[in-house]
């Protein structure tokens, strides 16, 4: 029961907090910025709106947004928030997870390369190509948690106390996990250094440039889908950062969505410090995240046994 | 006995159909393309529903007959020949549905003849090879199965390409036959029969050698890398169900020669398993690069070829790893893994071939970069090709994703055991999801500038979706893939009844930890449609009602979008072929733009198979210099031949 | 006391260095048929079968060798005007040199081999080896087509001598066979002797080296 | 009775010789059917022979006659459409030949006496010279040369030989007649010395005409420069016929306990010569060569199979059957090929397939039989071969074989796709009449049933030739 609550609470949450990633950035560029509820006011214009859809997109344009908001309410069932177990788990969940958000990828960019515009075909190229680094990542993290647990869900690596059994187990070289997993976070929502949301120009965007044509309720599922997918990755980093558990639910609960604004305000703050990179520079940094956890993982099995 | 056999009584309807049409029927085009197709998919059907029976029931059965009086032709049928005979029949099936409308070249009425000839005789031969019970059976059947599908790759001798891939292919077939028969002989010369019972007695060295060398001969069939050169020159080559055939089921018939050499060799050492899973890792990574900087369509799937033979690679070696390590599960993980794999890949790569070939068929062209926007005109073709796509790259809910889930757990596995599997389990994973990765970013490539988009091309514009025959097989293999995808249980089932043949000593499989991964497969796929279904429904209720308009794609500005400025293949796998520049060199080829006024200028490009390159110069090169050092021998001089005669008894003279 | 059969053989030893040392042809032919003879009459001095067939047989051996097969290159000469030079690839001193050499060391190895007749004639087996080589050399080192046509006769009767002096087996009308034979293929030699004067108008070898890799 | 067989092809010829120019053809065929029918009836009856001091029906003998008359009936069949089709100064001439070719030949596969042996093996050559030289032209004449020379040349040394064996019987005192058959009882008593002597010249006497490197040094000449009937003959039989010689010794060999001597030394030869036919074949630019170097090559191959003997040897008898039928068909078509296309070089043929469909399918089955493809019989020989090899541990002997077959395969491949798909552009001279290919169907569809039954009769005559080189398995 808890968990489902936990559930819905996550879908109602992500939009703020990616609502927070705007304020912190418009506080260092010295503004005022727009109110934490922006999010939900953007989502309720876009569902009470209608659609123009291109003459040259098929089908596969407007199944698109249903599957990565699909994949992404999937991805959230299996994930244990604030140290409670998920809806849903079982062993080898974390790769049905993994493919899952190669599904919704796969759509996504699907859906960009309907529509015939040569922008959002250069946006979907760059999408289907840092995320292979990244899964390679996740992978090797993966592995870790596996051979320190020997579990394969997301269940028995976040919730209660396991997070701090990683801690013990690997130590030191854990640290390296949670910087690879941040990058990865960064990556995989686009965010900078690896692409800029709030960019104009387009030929400069990844996954702006690719959900251009859409419009209306579509754009909603994309933009509460994306939201969620940062969520996710997002829990998964805090749970690492902050393992701690109380034990009483509530306590854990406000510690969680604490720890949590603490990391999106990271993420804003590495967006206002930081410059994107230029676009062959991004496969090097996506890759240090893989090298930091092939170093983590190599190190703490082979090693510091 | 024979004729009441069913498998028998398969092959002969196949081979019978296939003789048929070149002997009297070949003057009536249509009637010989209906007997022979049908022929062919009564016998398949046969054949399909016994395998299935056989190796649900799991019945061994054998049969032999005396050969040159003194040796024997021996068949066996045990869970894995059954389990690889099913893919044959059900591919070669749909197959053979598939060429009643797409060999339509009334002209060639002839040549479609002998076309259906060779067809029944691959079919014939790939059963037969998978059910051979020692050597000289195995060869007999191996060389038929060669021969023909060679003739079936240069069935359009007319383009000069095809008739380099036919040689490559005639080349590689020959000499791979040759390695596994020298194999043979080292089985052979220890155990003194040419059967095969006596492998498992042979010395360590011994075995080595053999599997060496026999995984290097069936590798070459299999096209592993670096034995893989043929492959993508010669299943664009042959006509599309054909290339179907050779690149969903023959290759096959390379792994199941490796998979039965080390069932017979019984060699539980972890070296053979290190050996297959370092090939497989380097197939399957080398073999989706190349195919994402191919431009032909047909080419493309070939390449993904190896990679998926590297996929099945990798699940065999981790079980070989398990078996070696003492862990059942991880053992039955690889292999039903990668069994399941090869059941899958058959399923999903013929499906895109029979895609692609429509598509060819249609357009009358394989480059991608002038196509586009087919789907609008084909939806079922594109609508099974995305299938197809999603299935090969492994995503769920389809059936791709079951058979890497189980060899992800495998490895998973394997990463626990510590030191040199350790090491190669993780790299195992982590070139998994790479593969998975590329694979993805390869397939959007084909989908979106192939069927998606505008049309590139008058080839592209002008098309449609006639030929039932055609879109059948393309519908039910689609389905296949759902179907396997949701409810894997049954199959995976199979896949471990036919790791079972392989004596790894555990004796009767229990099923239920593995029934209870598919279940949980089925689980999440059943979580998944729910949720996507329900969004569905809220769509529908959102758009209730609202306004909704079509009009141009948003051009950013730029007024005048026409569809030669969408994004070509080339450039969209560019910046990642970037990234693998030393394991494929990019050759560009552009001249610059000058002037105020730039003429009208180009872009070519073309990615080198590294394994191609060196073939020419490492092997080819240095064999035909040493041997033109040899041919002033043959001189023209009368004096010096007679002197070679002295020289030969003088010679001889010391050693008597 | 020197046996008479060792003194003919000597005269043969000497007829392989002058064929060896002579330029022109018909000297060549002379010492071939000179062979010819002493070695069909050979075995009929070694004194074993005196019979009448045996007597008719040397006879028959002397007229084919001696004569028969000579003659057959002398009137392909004769027919076709061929120029008389045999055009050594080896010099005619070089020749000689080798052809003494060859004799020593013939008779040298000869008593290695211990057969029963070599007591009887010392000169026997060396001359058999003597011919079978010398026939070998012209072959190889003579670029005239007829006098390789007869560096095969003289090997011929190399052979015949090994043939008949040394193992008793072979009946008269196997060997009568064999001479058949030789006969036969010297006169299709001097057919195609004709035949490569008429195209090339020269019978020296260097014109048939058209047919190579 | 038994010397019937030769003596009526003798007669045959002589007449052929006096007969008007194209009266010739169906006295080839007549004889051929007549010589067919009587080496059958010898077959089945085995009759002891009018002058068994000389000549004698064995086993292996009667493989190569039955060999021979079968070739010789079908190509005499091809040759009478050949010689409509292609215009040969003096027929009577060659037919008389083919005739005196096929008595002589056949002498040999029944002579027992080793002397009878060497004047019917010269014999051949002598016969078939004018053969050769049939075109009448400077090049044929330069093969006949060759081919006359070298051949008598190395012949007069397998004399020589013989006379060794003789004098090894001298030496070991035994009292037998000179004849193959009485001497595999006495082997032992010979002495060993003297008896290698004769084996090694013999075996590069007869290998010489076998076409064993480095003694091949005529073949590829005389097969491309004589017309094809007769390179099919050539290639077809005459080489089987000195094999012959030179399994008889190595029989006598093995009898003698000599077995690994003589073994070793075919070995060596066979993977010498399939070497050299590697060499040859990869650049090679006349496709009548190439068939000829080929046979070199199957002439090594079998002389290793011999060499290595037991199952080795079958596999080299089955190669030895096979090649005869696969390669004289190639060589008639091959004939084809030169009267469709008026050119010998493989640079100005192409696109058989299409232009001669018929010949093409003979042409590229027996190329395919000829590598070592099923359903072709030369497949089960090199695979009994080769696994007789490993068997006898000869592990890099071996080793180089293979190399080298693949090596070969690949040159030759590439020949046969020029020839049968490459885009050329001329005209063919002829239309090819069923009687132009039927031959070569016969011939190839004999293999294809001899590669998957073999009559009993035909078995136990192999088994019975194999019976003392090692042979059962």
């Amino acid at each position: 029961m808890t968990s489902v609550l936990l559930f819905i609470l996550a879908i109602l949450l992500a939009p703020f907090y990616s609502a927070v990633i705007l304020k912190v950035k418009a506080f260092f560029g010295g503004k005022k910025g727009p109110p934490l509820l922006i999010n939900y006011y953007t989502l309720v214009k876009l569902l009470k709106k209608g659609s123009v859809y291109s003459t040259s997109t098929t089908a596969i344009f407007k199944i698109g947004p249903m599957v990565s908001l699909c994949a992404a309410f999937t991805v959230l069932m299996f994930l244990p928030i604030a140290g409670q177990p998920p809806i849903l788990s079982f062993q080898g969940d974390v790769i049905l997870l993994l493919y899952l958000l190669g599904l919704g990828r796969f759509f996504t960019i699907a859906a960009a390369m309907d529509t015939a515009s040569p922008f959002e075909g250069m946006g979907a190229a760059r999408e289907a190509y840092f995320p292979i680094i990244c899964e390679a990542t996740l992978f090797m993290i993966l592995i870790l948690f596996y051979v320190i647990t020997g579990e394969l869900s997301l269940a028995a690596y976040f919730s209660s106390g396991q997070p701090a059994g990683f801690w013990q187990a690997a130590g030191a070289p854990l640290l390296f996990v949670v910087l690879a997993l941040f990058i990865v976070l960064l990556t995989e929502n686009s965010r900078v250094p690896v692409d800029d949301p709030a960019t104009h120009l387009e030929l400069t965007m990844i996954h702006e440039v690719m959900v251009l044509d859409h419009s209306g309720p579509d754009f909603a599922f994309i933009e509460l889908g994306s939201f969620l997918k940062l969520f996710f990755y997002a829990t998964m980093v805090t749970r690492l950062i902050c393992p701690v558990t109380i034990g009483h639910p509530a306590a854990d609960l406000v510690i969680f969505l604490a720890t949590m604004g603490v990391v999106y305000v990271a993420v804003g703050v590495t967006e206002s410090v930081m410059a994107r990179y230029r676009m062959d520079k991004v496969p090097q940094f996506v890759l240090t995240s893989f090298a930091l956890a092939f170093f983590a993982t190599v190190i703490s099995l082979e090693f510091l046994k | 006995m024979l004729a009441i056999n069913p498998f028998f009584l398969a092959v002969g309807i196949i081979l019978g159909s296939g003789i048929l049409p070149l002997l009297f029927l070949w003057r009536r085009f249509v009637l010989m393309k209906a007997v022979a197709s049908f022929g062919i998919t009564a016998g398949c059907l046969i054949g399909l529903i016994d395998a299935i029976l056989k190796l649900s029931h799991g019945v061994d059965w054998a049969s032999s007959a005396s050969y040159l009086h003194a040796f024997r032709l021996a068949f066996h049928m045990d869970g894995l020949s059954a389990f690889f005979l099913m893919a044959i029949f059900l591919v070669s099936l749909l197959a053979a549905v598939y060429s009643y409308h797409y060999m339509d070249d009334a002209q060639k009425t002839i040549r479609v003849a002998v076309h259906y000839l060779f067809f029944s005789l691959l079919v014939a031969s790939m059963a037969l090879v998978v059910t051979a019970a020692n050597m000289i059976t195995f060869m007999l059947c191996w060389e038929i199965m060669s021969l023909s599908s060679f003739f079936l790759v240069v069935y359009n001798y007319e383009n000069d390409g095809n008739r380099k891939a036919g040689y490559l292919y005639f080349i590689f077939s020959q000499v791979g036959a040759m390695v596994i028969l020298a194999a043979f002989g080292v089985i052979y010369s220890h155990a003194a029969s040419f059967g095969f019972e006596g492998a498992a007695a042979l010395p360590e060295t011994a075995k080595l050698l053999v599997f060496v060398l026999a995984f290097i001969g069936f590798g070459s069939k299999a096209g592993v890398f670096p034995f893989h050169v043929w492959l993508p020159h010669a299943h664009p080559a042959a006509p599309s169900h054909i290339s179907a055939i050779m690149s969903g089921v023959m290759i096959k018939c390379g792994i199941y020669g490796i998979l039965r050499i080390y069932a017979l060799l019984g060699w539980h050492t972890p070296l053979s398993g290190y050996i297959v899973l370092v090939a497989g890792m380097i197939s399957g990574i080398l073999g989706v690069v190349y195919a994402l900087g191919q431009h032909d369509i047909k080419r493309l799937l070939a390449y993904h070829s190896v990679e998926n033979i590297g996929i099945i690679l990798i699940g065999i070696g981790l079980g070989m790893v398990g078996v070696a390590a003492g862990n059942p599960v991880m053992a039955l993980l690889g292999f039903g893994g990668g069994l399941l794999h090869v059941l899958n890949h058959a399923i999903f790569k013929s499906l895109l071939f029979m895609g692609a070939g429509m598509v060819l068929h249609k357009t009358g062209t394989r480059t991608i970069d002038v196509l586009g926007g087919v789907i609008k005109k084909m939806p079922i073709t594109g609508t099974t090709f995305l299938i197809g796509s999603l299935a090969i790259c492994g995503l769920p809910p389809f059936n791709g994703f079951v058979s890497e889930f189980m060899i992800y757990i495998g490895g998973f596995r394997g990463a626990a055991l510590g030191q040199a599997d350790f090491a190669l389990s993780l790299l195992a994973i982590v070139s998994l999801a790479v593969i998975g990765g590329l694979a993805l970013a390869c397939f959007t490539k084909v989908m979106g500038v192939v069927f998606q988009g505008e049309p590139r091309s008058r080839a592209a514009e002008a098309v449609n979706e006639k030929g039932t025959s055609m879109i059948t097989p393309m519908v039910v293999l689609a389905g296949a893939c759902l179907v396997i995808g949701v409810f894997p249980g049954v199959f995976a089932g199979m896949a471990l009844k036919a790791a079972e043949a392989l004596q790894l000593g555990y004796g009767r499989v229990p099923l239920a930890p593995f029934m209870q991964l598919t279940g949980n497969i089925t689980l999440g796929a059943l979580l998944f449609f729910t949720v996507l279904v329900s969004i569905l429904v809220l769509r529908i209720f959102l758009y209730r009602g609202k306004s909704v308009t079509a009009s141009g794609t948003w051009g950013c500005g730029f007024t005048q979008p026409t569809a030669r400025m969408q994004y070509t293949g080339s450039s969209y796998a560019g910046s990642i072929l970037e990234f693998f520049g030393p394991l494929a060199p990019l050759e560009e080829n552009h001249p610059p733009i000058e002037g105020r006024f730039p003429a009208k200028t180009y872009y070519q490009s073309h990615v080198h198979d590294i394994a191609e390159r060196h073939m020419q110069g490492v092997i080819v090169s240095p064999v035909l210099a040493a041997f033109d050092k040899l041919r002033w021998l043959q001189h023209g001089d009368i004096h010096l031949y007679i002197g070679y005669i002295l020289l030969a008894i003088v010679v001889l003279l010391f050693f008597v | 006391m020197i046996h008479p059969v060792d003194s003919l053989l000597a005269l043969v030893l000497l007829s392989v260095l002058i064929s060896f040392a002579s330029s022109r042809l018909p000297t060549l032919i002379k010492a071939v048929a000179f062979q010819g003879v002493v070695v069909s009459i050979v075995p009929f001095f070694m004194g074993h079968d005196l019979t009448v067939g045996g007597v008719v047989f040397t006879l028959a051996t002397m007229v084919i060798r001696g004569i028969g097969i000579p003659l057959c290159i002398y009137l392909a000469i004769k027919k076709v005007a061929i120029k008389r030079e045999v055009e050594p690839i080896i010099g005619y001193n070089a020749s000689l040199l080798a052809g003494l050499l060859l004799i020593v060391a013939a008779a040298f190895v000869s008593p290695k081999f211990n057969l029963p007749q070599i007591s009887v004639n010392a000169l026997l087996l060396p001359t058999a080896i003597t011919l079978l080589v010398a026939g070998m050399f012209l072959l190889m080192a003579r670029r005239n087509a007829i006098a390789m046509v007869l560096g095969y006769i003289m090997m011929e009767n190399g052979i015949y001598v090994v043939g008949t002096s040394f193992s008793l087996r072979a009946h008269h009308i196997v060997e009568f066979g064999i001479l058949l034979d030789v006969l036969a293929g010297v006169m299709i030699m001097a057919i195609i002797l004709q035949n490569i004067k008429q195209t090339f108008d020269d019978v020296d070898t260097a014109h048939l080296r058209t047919l190579k890799e | 009775m038994v010397e019937l067989v030769f003596i009526a092809p003798m007669l045959a010829g002589i007449v052929a010789f006096f007969l008007p120019p194209t009266a010739g053809r169906p006295l080839l065929v007549l004889t051929g059917a007549a010589h067919l029918a009587l080496s059958i009836l010898l077959w089945a009856l085995r009759p002891e022979a009018l002058f068994p001091a000389y000549f004698a029906v064995t086993p292996e003998g009667l493989l190569s006659l039955l060999v021979i008359s079968l070739l010789f009936f079908l190509i005499a069949i091809y040759t009478t459409a050949y010689l409509k089709a292609a215009e040969i100064r003096s027929e009577n001439i060659f037919t008389g030949s083919m005739l005196l070719f096929l008595s002589t030949m056949t002498m040999v596969t029944l002579s027992d006496h080793i002397m009878v042996m060497w004047i019917a093996i010269e014999a051949t050559t002598l016969a078939s010279a004018p053969l050769i030289y049939t075109h009448r032209s400077a090049a044929s004449l330069e093969a006949t040369w060759k081919y006359v020379l070298i051949c008598s040349v190395g012949i007069a040394l397998a004399l020589l030989g013989s006379v060794f064996i003789t004098l090894s019987m001298d030496v070991g005192d035994v009292d037998v007649p000179v004849a193959f058959s009485s001497l595999m009882g006495v082997a032992q008593q010979l002495d060993p010395l003297w008896l290698k002597t004769g084996f090694v010249f013999i075996l590069v006497g007869y290998g010489t005409k076998m076409g064993l490197a480095p003694m091949h040094t005529w073949l590829p000449d005389a097969h491309s420069e004589a017309p094809s009937p007769a390179s099919a003959l050539l290639s077809g039989v005459l080489l089987n016929c000195a094999y012959l010689g030179i399994f008889k010794t190595n029989k006598v060999m093995h009898a003698a306990g000599l077995g690994d001597f003589s073994g070793t030394i075919l070995m060596t030869f066979g993977l010498v010569s399939i070497l050299a036919a590697a060499t040859f074949i990869l650049k090679q630019t006349e496709y009548k060569r190439l068939l000829a170097y080929s046979s070199i090559e199957n002439m090594g191959i079998i002389a290793f199979g011999t060499g290595i003997g037991g199952i080795g040897a079958y596999g080299a008898v089955l190669c030895l059957i096979h090649h005869s039928l696969i390669k004289s068909s190639l060589f008639l078509c091959s004939g084809n090929i030169l009267l469709g296309y008026g050119n010998r070089l493989i640079s100005a043929t192409g696109q058989m397939a299409r232009r001669m469909p018929k010949t093409f399918v003979a042409f590229f089955g027996g190329f395919a039989g000829i590598s070592g493809f099923p359903p072709f019989g030369i497949f089960i020989g090199e695979l009994f071969i080769i696994m007789a090899a490993f068997r006898t541990g000869h592990y890099l002997a071996v080793g180089l074989f293979v190399l080298s077959l693949c090596v070969i395969f690949a040159g030759f491949a590439r020949h046969v796709m020029k020839i049968s798909f490459d885009d050329v552009d001329t005209t063919i001279q002829i239309e090819e009449t069923s009687i132009m290919v039927w031959p070569q169907y016969a011939l190839l569809t004999t293999s294809m049933v001899l590669c998957f039954w073999i009559p009993e009769t035909l078995y136990q005559t192999i088994v019975q030739a194999l019976a003392t080189t090692g042979g059962g398995f």
